[in-house]
């Protein structure tokens, strides 16, 4: 029964001009589709095809290709199935428009990425710090904000070295990596 | 009755009133640890954690009265030991009734009750107004039963009722005479004890302990030392009502040891009761018994 | 030195007809010439009062003997009332110098003359045509105000007291065709045989209704309330006060000497009861002073009849005591309620405004609902202690509802107290709060002295009422004094 | 700024025997009854329950959990110390009555463990409070747990165990680094400063540059002091 | 005519009031009064050999009105009462002069009619207490309850509409007692009380009970007893500060010193306890003492609703009052004292309990439970003022109040009357409950940020709370000094006297010595802090330093729990009492209310005559039949 289903999704998907389809099983499917086609997906998804759950938003730092990629991960009970649509936005202005009105849950998804990527979602309820209301550096999970500098500026390492550990690393035990050279910020020197 | 031997009295019923309540304590709580298959604390474990409290540094204090309410929680019971006649030592029982020694019990719980208003914490607050309903609760059943006693004996001298308890031997003594009364007594006293099914108001989870939520150092430390002049107070006072009093020392502790160790048992397999259920509890059934039990006192 | 008790009544009666004649001529005069007749007929009853007046004296008119002839029965009893016609009249005085105040004063002089000729008389014809001359004084003044609700009043009123007449003739002709007599002290003789049957009470039934009119009894005083709302309150005060107590003393009289069924006074008993919860229960709905007023004498007068229907002459005295007492506690309120006439409401906080008035309200409300040092207090108490002895159940209903009207008496007057001492309303300005002034309050002063006066001395005057109760009941007494002649007839 | 080198000082012995005597029982009451704070601060605290009941049971050794910071004497760091719960913590160990010991439970609080390049956690538990005993191990077994508190009833025995002074003698290091962490205007309800004063531990350490930015901008906290005073003369309103 | 101690007493009496309506205005005037009730106190000391031996001093005057004689003496049950009056009134008038003063004028209040209103009462008081017969124990009870009127009345518009309630009520009582007064008068010819006592005796039932009823209800008016006690708690609550000490203190007790002249004294308890109440196996006693219980649990469970501090100690003088009843109706030894006892007690804590709050009004404007908090550490002496006032008035021992209620208990024990017992219990631990809400919202807890400096209540207003707090302990630990003053009291009243001791009661069957009951306590208090204060120096911390499970508290966040505050009581009793009677007033007002609307129809209609008609034509048909 599940065949005709997944024949049929295909169908309504190939509606949608520039979307490439790749189907990974017969319950998951990815969905690539340009930035401004996502709410026309989505609508067609949650209004057709019984895509009512939006389950999360991810979010991928392309720092290479100056990108950011968000992928809206949609679940339909009847169908039992999963959608990622996966979109791409540059990464300089970092501002795309919230799916609020289509999936409610989405107001939280966007002020997590907002907090941690620093994208600005238009329309979505309130951009506030969520989790890290202590927090008033850059937004940490972009990929070039570097943590250990962070750590190095304002906390410190714990340079832990009894007697015990000296003893055990003179008789060639100790650990094979040491510390120094796991810490990337000291690899570079 | 010399003046001399009236002072040691006076001075030695509340020692002894600490020491036996320290051991009532420990039993306590070895009993809690054998139900849970624990090994329980060791033996001088209640010493040790009036030491250590009172010996802390820290003495946080929120004002004159917050002090004052612990003294008084733990000379209101002092006094109220040397009432409570005890083999060989009568105190000053004939000075004052059942019913001072009733009213006297409940100078602590004001007192304490002062002192945690003064702490100016919401969760002192809230533990206090539950303790004063559980205390309006486990009472009502607690002044019938001391009713139904009191007019059966014809009398409110706590001597002589334990002396009447004692003419017949066993036949004599309050339970055979009124069961009903010792039945009903037995759960009042439970509920004053203030032990698991009826602690609403030190709930830990909902509101920190209640009352002690402020209580550091020697503030707890006076209160771990009036709950072991309360154990006592309480088993003896139901001893001294239903038992028969103690002829010696050996069967007086047996017995009041034994009178502690059924509310303990049946406590830690009880979650708590919530206020208005300790109400409906408390006002229906030890009540209707002990309605009863008088009546019955009357025919 | 008795023929000039008659002046009493001619002399207004003159002044009545020949003001209006000499109001032509010359003002001043006219204006001084009532006033100083009711000087005289006060200084006639004084001296007489005064030289030592111990046995009651029946003048004959026109010397004709009494069993044909009128004569003028004067014991204590009807001479307290006769002097208090003459001094109410002099203090009522409608002193307002209006286009039509020789009307309303010669009105005034006939209204002294008839009430007086009620007070005196021994006869019962006689006593209907002063009746009928009062009814129509009383018309005369009550419309003199000239406002329409007047007018539509007096109309309802003069209804009301033609058709109650009309009972009393017909009772009087009863009477008269049985006995073949109309003078009272006569008929007390014959009364035993003739009149002690059905026929008889049916006689004093009709007459009872046909004054009880005048006497705010229960069913017939439904005019109470608009005549004292409309008329002038010196006019409404004088009837209250005065009038009323007077018709009662007739049927007193009536009662006393002639007519001793224990019906009769089963009969004012239940009207008394009827006119007190009806009286004290609309007053307590009363928006407007006046017709408080108005509801709570005749809650009073209800409470007096209960008294009178006390058996064999027991609630005399109570009857004296409390009818003095209300006229007056009446007076006082009604002087009182010329400044403060309109709605309670209007009141509010008028006690900053005239402290004097509001004390004097507070006063008369005290002594009416019974304060202890005040006469109300003694008058309630000897009614109580009287109606309590009785054992029949409708006297203790009577006591019953007798105390319970107190209550409502005193909760709807100290509502009225607690509004004048409230605080006056945001919007209304001070000079818009009503004032007592001027005339009235002097007068309303004068009866808060009297009341006080009379607290301070209650023991003497407490044994004078109770002489002139004593002398009242004696009914040998009233036909020897009338007709020497024929005593020993009567039983 | 290194870490300051802790020199476990061992508290003088009074001289007259009765009071070395008394104070031997003290020590050794203090030893065998601790109460520890119920305060699960990370995921180590999982650990504990088992440490309580029936099968290792803590109360043979006179532990009792207890609610209330007042009440307590030990706080346990279970597992990871992130910034927002740094602050609780902190707040919580100034509550709690001295003499007051802090173990550090699992490898987060010694060195950060797995979290070491976490931007988020604290590494370093030490710079903010000072710290008894380490109990490495990403979640040690209840054994390791009962072992580390036993270790710290002989240290209390022995009368090693008074890190809770270098709080107060070195409180301006302390507040420093917190200040660090959470900004210029962090400041808890407790007035440190004359507690300090109070155990007479005011040392030259105490008060400091950091100290002087906490006066420019602390609200007034010392105690509402019950008094007759007259001067407010006309009633309210 | 030569002036006895008791004329002397009168006079310095109506001297006082005289002073205060004429010179009134000044601020001295307060001072004045004050001293003046100083000298009738003085007075009535001279005749203290009536609190201790007992017997009469009859007053010189005696009036004979209307047939009827009017005499005036003093009894110890009247001295008894005038001791309390007087010096209830005496501290109500200092707490009133000075600051207090000022600002009731300063807030628009008339000081002049307060201190004639007062010095009115305590006259009219006076009066009452010395009445000599029936009718002039009538004349003061109109008086009294005409003054009371007048100084419920004072602070108009709340005030003024309780007053308006009460005096319809005090009006319906003072009816109900006129009316057996003349029941009585009828059946023993004159109301001398000797001619009573005789006339009495052979009283048949159903006459017995009716005069039972009216008297009982009369007097049960004034002491706020159960069916009518709704108009007492707004209208003491209302009246300004000193006067509701004054009030709360003794007014209400006026009831009970008549029902002990006329029920206890006169028709004697053996006489009400043979009247049965028809076909149940209770008699006029058992009706009486539950009435009394009654009037003790209800109102004491209202108080613990109200969330006004007035409201709440005017609930519970109603409370209180019905321990006095029972105490007395109940009628053994032991009944008896504690009965009285209990009057001089209330009297002393209710008007230091009153005063204090008066005080923290004074400094803080608002007397609300849920706007106040944390006042210990501003206005202690209040505080220990208030602390010592609770305690007596829940009956706990170091104070008096626990002398007394004991005694209670010990009295329902020796009759074996268990429900009673038990009901008073219930109402003692109410007390308890509510009174610690009292202390706990207006002086524990956080304090507010518009209340940091308020600051102690002025010395004027100190004294006299102090002064009382101070007889409240000093009877508590000897309460022989007030019970032999009640010893001479049962004796004139015919109740049986216990044989008391300095420090409590003896008896048989268990005594109380409140000498070594206090000794010990303090003692045990002694230890207490020996060993609290040999612990390590306390430290004191701030309020905001305080376990918020991990919340940094700060000012703008009010950390209190004041409303609501028994929740898990109200939650299971909450619906009980809605108004406690409240329906049954309700229902009278609105028949009263309907009956006069009839009544105005009546006087509205247009055709009279049909009236006139149709009354003569019945009148004559009855009679013709």
């Amino acid at each position: 029964m599940s065949k005709e289903i997944t024949h049929w999704l295909d169908d309504l998907l190939a509606e949608i001009e520039g979307i490439v389809v790749r189907r990974k099983s017969s319950r998951r499917v990815r969905v690539d589709v340009p930035a401004d086609a996502l709410p026309a997906l989505l609508e067609l998804l949650q209004g057709r095809a019984g895509y009512i759950h939006l389950s999360a938003i991810s979010c991928v730092d392309w720092i290479k290709e100056d990108e950011f990629e968000l992928v809206y991960h949609v679940w339909s009970y009847e169908s039992h199935s999963l959608v990622s649509a996966h979109i791409r936005i540059a990464r300089e202005p970092g501002v795309y428009l919230s799916v609020y009105d289509l999936y409610q849950p989405a107001a939280f998804f966007e002020r997590d990425i907002h907090e941690m990527y620093g994208i600005h979602f238009e329309g979505s309820p309130n951009m506030e710090k969520f989790i890290l209301t202590e927090w008033d550096g850059p937004p940490p999970m972009r990929k070039e904000f570097d943590s250990e500098a962070y750590i190095n500026e304002h906390l410190s390492w714990q340079n832990y070295n009894p007697e015990w550990l000296q003893e055990l690393v003179a008789e060639g035990g100790g650990v094979i990596i040491p510390p120094e050279e796991q810490r990337f910020s000291q690899k570079k020197k | 009755m010399s003046a001399t031997e009236l002072l040691i009295e006076l001075i030695l019923m509340p020692l002894v009133a600490f020491v036996v309540g320290m051991m009532m304590v420990l039993m306590m709580r070895r009993i809690a640890a054998k139900l849970q298959r624990r090994i329980g604390p060791p033996f001088f474990q209640p010493l040790y954690d009036i030491v250590k409290l009172h010996s802390k540094k820290t003495q946080v204090s929120h004002g004159l009265i917050h002090d004052i309410g612990i003294v008084m929680a733990m000379g209101g019971y002092i006094a109220a030991e040397t009432l409570l006649p005890v083999p060989g030592m009568n105190g000053i029982a004939e000075k004052g009734g059942i019913i001072t020694l009733l009213y006297l019990m409940m100078i602590p719980s004001l007192g304490l009750a002062l002192g945690v208003g003064q702490c100016a914490n919401p969760n002192g607050s809230i533990g206090i107004a539950r303790a004063l309903t559980a205390m309006l609760a486990y009472d009502i059943p607690l002044v019938i039963v001391v009713f139904g006693v009191a007019y059966a004996a014809g009398t409110t001298n706590l001597i002589d009722i334990i002396a009447v308890q004692q003419a017949g031997g066993f036949e004599t003594w309050g339970a055979t005479q009124m069961p009903l009364l010792a039945i009903a007594g037995l759960i009042a006293m439970h509920a004053s004890l203030g032990k698991q099914p009826f602690e609403i108001y030190i709930a830990p989870a909902e509101i920190a302990t209640g009352p002690m939520v402020e209580m550091g150092g020697k503030y707890l430390g006076g209160l771990f030392v009036m709950q072991c002049f309360q154990l006592y107070t309480t088993s003896v006072l139901y001893v001294c009502l239903f038992l028969g009093g103690g002829t010696n020392w050996f069967d007086f502790l047996l017995k009041s040891f034994l009178v502690l160790a059924i509310p303990m048992s049946i406590a830690y397999l009880f979650p708590r009761y919530r206020t208005e259920d300790l109400l409906r509890l408390m006002w229906k059934w030890p009540v209707m018994l002990g309605l009863i039990g008088v009546a019955f006192v009357f025919v | 030195m008795s023929t000039n008790l008659v002046l009493i009544i001619a002399l207004p009666l003159l002044g009545a007809f020949l003001l209006p004649v000499l109001m032509r001529s010359s003002m001043a005069i006219a204006l001084w010439s009532g006033p100083a007749i009711l000087i005289y007929g006060c200084w006639i009853i004084a001296d007489l009062w005064l030289s030592g007046f111990a046995q009651p004296l029946s003048v004959a008119i026109g010397g004709f003997a009494p069993p044909l002839g009128i004569n003028l029965y004067v014991d204590s009893l009807a001479l307290l009332f006769a002097f208090a016609v003459q001094l109410l009249g002099l203090v009522f005085w409608p002193f307002t110098l209006d286009q039509e105040s020789a009307r309303r004063q010669s009105l005034m002089l006939l209204l002294v003359a008839a009430s007086t000729g009620l007070a005196l008389s021994g006869d019962l014809f006689n006593l209907y045509v002063f009746y009928e001359l009062a009814a129509v004084a009383t018309f005369g003044l009550a419309s003199a105000s000239g406002s329409g609700a007047a007018y539509v009043a007096t109309l309802r009123y003069l209804i009301l007291s033609g058709i109650g007449s009309v009972l009393t003739l017909f009772g009087i002709a009863l009477i008269y065709s049985q006995t073949g007599t109309l003078n009272l002290a006569h008929l007390a003789q014959l009364a035993p045989e003739q009149l002690h049957n059905s026929l008889g009470l049916t006689a004093f039934l009709a007459i009872l209704i046909g004054i009880g009119v005048k006497a705010e009894l229960f069913p017939v005083n439904t005019w109470v309330p608009e005549i004292y709302a409309t008329a002038s309150t010196r006019l409404s005060a004088f009837l209250a006060g005065l009038l009323s107590k007077l018709a009662l003393l007739i049927i007193l009289r009536l009662l006393l000497l002639i007519f001793h069924q224990p019906e009769a006074a089963q009969v004012i008993l239940i009207l008394g009861i009827l006119g007190v919860i009806s009286g004290e229960l609309a007053a307590w709905r009363a928006r407007e002073m006046k017709r408080m007023l108005a509801f709570s004498s005749i809650g009073q007068l209800g409470m007096i009849f209960i008294a009178m229907a006390l058996p064999d002459g027991k609630g005399m005295l109570a009857v004296l005591a409390l009818s003095l007492h209300h006229l007056i506690i009446k007076s006082g309120l009604f002087m009182l309620a010329e400044d403060w006439g309109g709605a309670l409401e209007r009141l509010r906080g008028s006690a900053k405004a005239s402290p004097l008035g509001a004390v004097l309200f507070v006063l008369f409300s005290l002594s009416l609902v019974g304060m202890p040092p005040l006469p109300g207090f003694w008058a309630k108490f000897v009614l109580i202690t009287e109606l309590a002895a009785q054992v029949e159940p409708l006297y203790l209903l009577g006591l019953a509802v007798f105390l319970l009207a107190t209550v409502v008496e005193a909760s709807y007057l100290f509502r009225v107290a607690a509004t004048l001492y409230g605080s006056p309303a945001q919007d209304t300005l001070s000079e818009e709060i009503p004032k007592t002034k001027g005339l009235s309050l002097l007068t309303a002063s004068l009866f808060g002295a009297g009341v006080i006066a009379v607290a301070l001395l209650i023991a003497p005057v407490g044994d004078g009422l109770q002489a002139i109760a004593a002398q009242a009941l004696d009914v040998d007494l009233y036909i020897t004094t009338v007709s020497p002649a024929v005593s020993g007839g009567s039983q | 700024m290194g870490s300051i080198k802790q020199i476990p000082v061992v508290e003088a012995k009074r001289t007259n025997p009765l009071a070395r005597v008394f104070d031997d029982l003290v020590r050794f009451c203090r030893s065998r009854s601790l109460f520890i704070l119920h305060y699960c601060t990370g995921c180590g605290a999982i650990e504990l329950p088992p440490a309580m009941t029936s099968r290792f049971d803590m109360e043979r050794l006179g532990i009792q959990p207890m609610v209330s910071p007042r009440q307590a004497d030990i706080l346990l760091i279970t597992g990871y110390v992130s910034i927002k719960t740094l602050k609780r913590v902190i707040l919580t160990y100034e509550q709690m009555g001295s003499p007051k010991y802090v173990i550090g439970i699992c490898s987060c609080t010694v060195n950060g463990g797995m979290y070491w390049q976490s931007y988020a956690t604290a590494k370093k538990l030490d710079e903010y409070m000072p710290v008894d005993l380490y109990i490495a191990g990403c979640m040690p077994r209840p054994e390791a747990v009962i072992a580390g508190l036993q270790q710290l009833m002989d240290k209390i025995h022995s009368g090693e165990a008074s890190s809770w002074e270098d709080y107060y003698r070195n409180y301006d290091y302390y507040l420093g680094n917190q200040q660090k962490l959470f900004g210029e205007d962090w400041q808890t309800p407790t007035d440190v400063i004359s507690e300090a004063k109070h155990y007479d531990l005011l040392s030259e350490g105490t008060l400091g540059d950091h100290t002087r930015l906490l006066e420019q901008h602390q609200k007034p906290l010392e105690a509402l002091e019950m008094r007759l005073g007259h001067e407010q003369e006309e009633p309210a309103k | 005519m030569m002036l006895t101690l008791l004329d002397e007493l009168l006079l310095f009496s109506g001297a006082t009031l005289l002073v205060a309506l004429f010179i009134g205005r000044g601020l001295a005037a307060g001072w004045m009064v004050t001293i003046l009730y100083g000298g009738q106190l003085l007075a009535l000391l001279k005749m203290a050999v009536l609190g201790y031996e007992g017997g009469t001093i009859a007053s010189s005057l005696t009036l004979e009105v209307m047939g009827q004689a009017l005499s005036w003496r003093f009894d110890a049950l009247s001295w008894f009462f005038a001791l309390i009056t007087i010096g209830s009134a005496l501290l109500s008038s200092w707490f009133s002069c000075g600051a207090w003063e000022r600002s009731y004028i300063r807030q628009g209040g008339n000081i002049w009619l307060f201190h004639t209103a007062m010095a009115l009462n305590v006259f009219t008081m006076l009066i009452l207490l010395a009445s000599g017969d029936l009718l002039s124990l009538f004349i003061g009870w109109e008086l009294v309850s005409w003054a009371g009127f007048l100084l419920m009345a004072l602070a108009g518009g709340v005030a003024a509409r309780a007053a308006m309630r009460y005096i319809t009520y005090a009006m319906a009582g003072g009816m109900a007692i006129f009316g057996g007064l003349a029941l009585i008068y009828t059946a023993s010819g004159s109301l001398q009380l000797e001619a009573v006592t005789t006339a009495v005796e052979q009283m048949s039932g159903a006459k017995l009970w009716l005069l039972v009823i009216l008297f009982g209800g009369g007097f049960g008016v004034k002491m706020g007893l159960m069916p009518f006690h709704l108009w007492q708690a707004p209208a003491y609550a209302e009246t300004p500060g000193p006067g509701s000490a004054f009030l709360g203190a003794i007014s209400s007790r006026m009831g009970l010193f008549a029902i002990l002249l006329v029920l206890v004294k006169l028709f004697g308890i053996v006489k009400i306890e043979s009247l049965k109440v028809p076909f149940t196996l209770i008699d006029a006693r058992d009706l009486l003492a539950w009435i009394a219980v009654f009037t003790i649990i209800l109102p004491t469970f209202t108080a613990m609703k109200q969330n006004d501090a007035r409201h709440l100690l005017a609930w519970h003088g109603i409370g209180q009052g019905g321990y006095m009843l029972l105490g007395v109706v109940v009628a053994d030894a032991m009944g008896g004292a504690g009965g009285l006892l209990h009057v001089f007690n209330h009297a002393t804590y209710q008007a230091a309990l009153f005063m204090a709050v008066t005080a923290v009004i004074y400094r803080t404007g608002t007397s609300d439970l849920n706007k106040l908090g944390g006042l210990v550490v501003r206005m202690p002496l209040s505080f220990v003022v208030l602390l010592i006032g609770i305690i007596g008035l829940a009956g706990l021992p170091p104070m008096n109040g626990f002398v007394s209620k004991w005694l209670v208990y010990r009295s329902l024990l020796n009759q074996g009357m268990p429900l009673l017992f038990l009901a008073a219990v219930i109402g003692t631990l109410g007390t308890i409950l509510s009174v610690y809400k009292l202390i706990h919202n207006i002086f524990l807890g956080q304090l507010r940020v518009e209340h940091e400096h308020v600051s102690e209540a002025p010395w004027s207003m100190m004294i006299p709370m102090l002064i009382l707090s101070a007889i409240i302990f000093i009877t508590g630990l000897m309460p022989g000094i007030p019970l032999e003053w009640i010893a001479s009291v049962l004796q004139t009243v015919g109740l049986p006297v216990p044989d008391y001791t300095l420090g409590g009661v003896e008896s048989s069957s268990g005594s109380l010595d409140m000498i070594w009951v206090i000794g010990v306590l303090f003692a045990g208090f002694g230890v207490g802090a020996l060993v609290f204060y040999s612990a390590g120096r306390s430290k004191r911390v701030h309020q905001l330093d305080n376990y918020a499970g991990g919340h940094f508290l700060s000012a703008d966040v009010r950390y209190q729990y004041s409303d609501n505050f028994y929740a898990g009581l109200m939650h299971l009793i909450g619906g009980w009492y809605r108004g406690s009677f409240l329906w049954l007033e309700r229902g009278i007002t609105s028949l009263v209310e309907f009956l006069s609307l009839g009544m105005q129809g009546l006087y509205r209609r247009a055709n009279a005559e049909f009236y006139l008609l149709t009354t003569a034509l019945f009148v004559i048909a009855w009679v013709v039949i």
